[in-house]
């Protein structure tokens, strides 16, 4: 399969859902998704991996089986397929709060090397550039997900040295700060790009390339990246889609 | 004790310049057609509050109505930017709008203190953020039994809630379902409230997944049928996707937005001829 | 992930001694049966949670199951008092129980803030009472933005909460409906549950007023007909007025409790045999 | 008709029905009843009076409207009856400590002449002579409902100059005792009693004696009362039970 036999879009789906099968085999990992990529990633393991991952939306849905992508996050659809319809009050009390999402999904205008992420304000907070749609549920999935799952197109304008708004917390300035936040969710530990999958270095939590896409080079991520960026020892290239994957998510966006 | 009227009564009487009105519906049940009201009566000064100021602030903010939002997460979903409301914030018009900012489940929190008449809430939240360096009302406190520090945020009692619902009995006990997201802590929180409703019946029938309010919690119930356009009421209509992405290009420019308020909202007199307006049919019921 | 099995393997399981244990249902939805295979099991030292400890908690502390209660209302509701609760307070028989008291919005504070993963619920509650003397996890904080005093409470974290349901499906996940009181917040708040079902079923159809839990926030879901008895399962049954009436007397006197007890409850191999001891009718289904 | 023609228990239902009656003149009055007297006596204001009293039951139903006297307060009728069932935090944060409960009602094994009330324990808390069932939904009810109303037999073991444990506040230790307290709702207003009508003085918050039932003379009040009591100036007699009220709470207890 040639590389104009998918889009970047199908490339970083693909790859979530991917991680999402991973975390599957023990179990159903439970999601906690926003619209777009996220919703479509993990609509996407839900069709193709087994325990499937279990749907939260913040809207309130728990369980919810789409048999088509939703459009919004409040898509009828969500509703009338969920387990529980519950309120969104206790959503991110009572779900999210307590620690029962095990993956939650972000993405942002800017991330940078700590995994901190800025949907807020490009420029300053008081007479921003771009003013952004702000933090909606990002501040509290990243401090209380098991774990977090970051989609988001690798550039040098949005993979940036600092954030100029921290919207949501990765690992701060560097090792320790999650714990002195008193953050209970382990924090980022993939970020799927177009180029290829970062993950933070165990030690020093900086952001790390682990994988490239087929045919990317490290000199692309490099210039696509606005700190030094470092690669894994290992640093491995991730498998082209496979058709089963293309079919599925095509079914599905078709609808 | 609800009264049941019209929209236009309803607006008139219990929306003031100046007033903190909150807005709710997350996705599903947006009261659109009491937004265009405000606008066609003219309020200014409003403190609007809204987890997603979405579409029906845009237009409200457009329109000039509001001088201050508190608000979690301003986009128009799945589409882009509120241009109205990024004018606002970046150039000031048509005037300076104040912004209060919070993360989703802070505002949550927020509502359901003050639907429980309590003056703080409290959350795992905020904390390594930028927002509590700009927002004044996020402060950590310490749990009094384990010392452990967690973040509290002042309940939100607005002057008005105003949520739509699919349908409301004669004495104007209101029923609504599907996602009801926080709109029971929005009315249960504010001084007064609208509910516009899609049918008025004679009776509730019981439903999964509903939220009930009393009559007497309620101040005014109005019969605005499709009043969430072009958001929607599960069971009597769907989301109208075209019309938010067609909302792009008019919000994008000023006089472009203008001009569509002016033809469709100001130039309507009631949410049956903005219907008429914009080509919109009115469904024949559940 | 919850495991469909039989309540004997579930509390064999789930259940040891030592344990603090929320059985819950506000006179609706009681697990009886599950408080009975404790005492089957002779579990001891149990720290029992519940609002309303009513005639199962009587069972449980006459049993000798107990040694420490926390709780808000401990009556025969519409009857009298509950003798072995009593019984254990006022002589330390069969020992002493202590005790720690709350109010009922105390305890459902408690437990929302349990569920909520907070340490600590706050509330408009207990000032002036002589419950904070006695009781010792009932302090006032200071609201940080309005310095009001507002009471604050521990959370509730049992180790087990048990709850019986109206149905599950196949996969565990779990319906309740009517009064489901604080059901939802005593199994969040819990690091293990249990729920005993009258029927598990293929499909769950939606029904108004319905909770649902899923499967994966449960640890066992055992199907268990009756098991309210003689509370009851709206759809399912009715409550059993006469039974907690008898209860009175069979309560009052030790030699009679215990004598009750060893041929209904320890004398019967599981609820079925228990509902053949005590000549209750097994329902046909909703 | 005679005496003998009614019960006690008829007799004070009746009157704390009437006050209800009394309140429904300015719309309806919202009612947080406890199973017993008070349901008893608030669906009789129900079946009587217009605009009737809104029956609110603290296992989380709003707006019942029970054919039949409810047994226990979790009745299933009170549920099927209901406007609106909710979950027992939500009733009580949401409902009653939000203030939109106009009128409680108490009752308990001792109410002190400044209106608290015990139903924790007789003798020492550590080491009870009785111990009682507890709290329950009183302290709460007694600290956010506009009104209270208890509903109590008159005897000198249960109306004591000062309670053995104070379960719910009436008026603490006299005037301004509330306000300290930071109690939001008015605090007790009538004790309905089997020998007539109690209510607090507006300055000292001393229960007085304001009115008898037919019959009743004030020796029998004062000895049936643990502290010296007093007697309004303006000493009624309350009226009668009617026919229409006595058939009616009649057939509501036998439906």
């Amino acid at each position: 399969m040639s590389d104009a036999a998918y889009t970047t879009d199908e490339l970083m789906i693909v790859n979530a859902a991917r991680q999402l099968g991973s975390l599957a085999a023990s179990g159903h990992p439970v999601c906690f998704v926003g619209i777009g990529l996220p919703s479509t990633a993990a609509n996407l393991a839900r069709h193709l991996y087994r325990p499937s991952p279990v749907l939260v939306y913040e809207s309130g849905c728990i369980g919810s089986k789409p048999t088509r992508l939703p459009l919004s996050i409040g898509d009828g659809e969500l509703a009338e397929t969920a387990d529980a319809v519950v309120s969104v009050p206790e959503i991110f009390a009572y779900w999210l709060q307590a620690g029962r999402v095990d993956v939650g999904f972000l993405g942002g205008a800017q991330l940078d090397k700590y995994a901190n992420i800025n949907s807020t304000v490009i420029g300053e907070y008081e007479h921003p550039l771009t003013r952004l749609p702000g933090a909606g549920g990002a501040p509290e999935i990243a401090a209380s997900a098991g774990t977090v799952m970051v989609i988001m197109r690798q550039s040098k304008r949005a993979f940036v040295e600092r954030c100029d708004f921290r919207s949501s917390v990765g690992y701060g300035d560097g090792p320790g700060d999650r714990e002195r936040f008193g953050l209970r969710g382990g924090g980022p530990k993939w970020v799927i790009t177009d180029l290829g999958v970062l993950e933070p270095d165990p030690t020093s939590c900086e952001l790390c390339m682990v994988a490239l896409h087929p045919g990317v080079t490290p000199e692309q991520a490099i210039s696509a990246t606005g700190w030094p960026l470092r690669f894994a020892d290992a640093l491995h290239t991730t498998d082209m889609p496979t058709t089963l994957e293309l079919e599925t998510l095509r079914e599905l966006q078709a609808a | 004790m609800t009264t049941i009227c019209s929209l236009r009564e309803a607006v008139a009487e219990l929306i003031h310049d100046g007033d903190s009105i909150a807005m709710e519906g997350f996705t599903h049940l947006i009261p659109h057609a009491a937004g265009h009201e405000i606008i066609r009566q003219g309020r200014r000064n409003l403190h609007l509050v809204r987890m997603t100021p979405d579409v029906i602030y845009d237009q409200l903010i457009g329109a000039g109505c509001a001088s201050r939002l508190t608000f979690s997460w301003g986009g128009n979903p799945g589409v882009g930017s509120l241009y109205r409301l990024r004018d606002a914030v970046e150039n000031a018009w048509p005037h300076a709008l104040e912004i209060e900012e919070h993360s989703h489940a802070g505002m949550a929190t927020r509502y359901a203190a003050g639907a429980a008449n309590l003056p703080f809430g409290i959350l795992r939240g905020y904390v390594g953020t930028g927002l509590p360096e700009h927002t004044s009302g996020i402060k950590q406190i310490s749990c009094p039994f384990t010392g452990e520090s967690i973040t509290a945020v002042p309940a939100l009692r607005p002057d008005v809630a105003v949520v739509h619902a699919q349908r409301a009995d004669r004495e104007g006990t209101v029923q609504m379902w599907g996602l009801t997201g926080v709109q029971k802590e929005a009315v249960l929180s504010a001084q007064r409230s609208i509910v516009t409703v899609e049918e008025i019946v004679d009776e509730l029938t019981p439903m999964a997944n509903s939220v009930v309010l009393p009559s007497w919690v309620l101040t005014a119930v109005c019969h605005v049928p499709q009043g969430a356009h072009p958001s929607f009421a599960m069971g009597y209509s769907t989301r109208d996707n075209a019309f938010y992405k067609a909302w792009d290009p008019i919000a994008k420019d000023r006089e472009v937005f203008t001009a569509w308020i002016d033809r469709h909202v100001r130039g309507t007199a009631d949410h049956e001829e903005f219907c008429q307006s914009i080509g919109l049919g009115v469904h024949a019921g559940v």
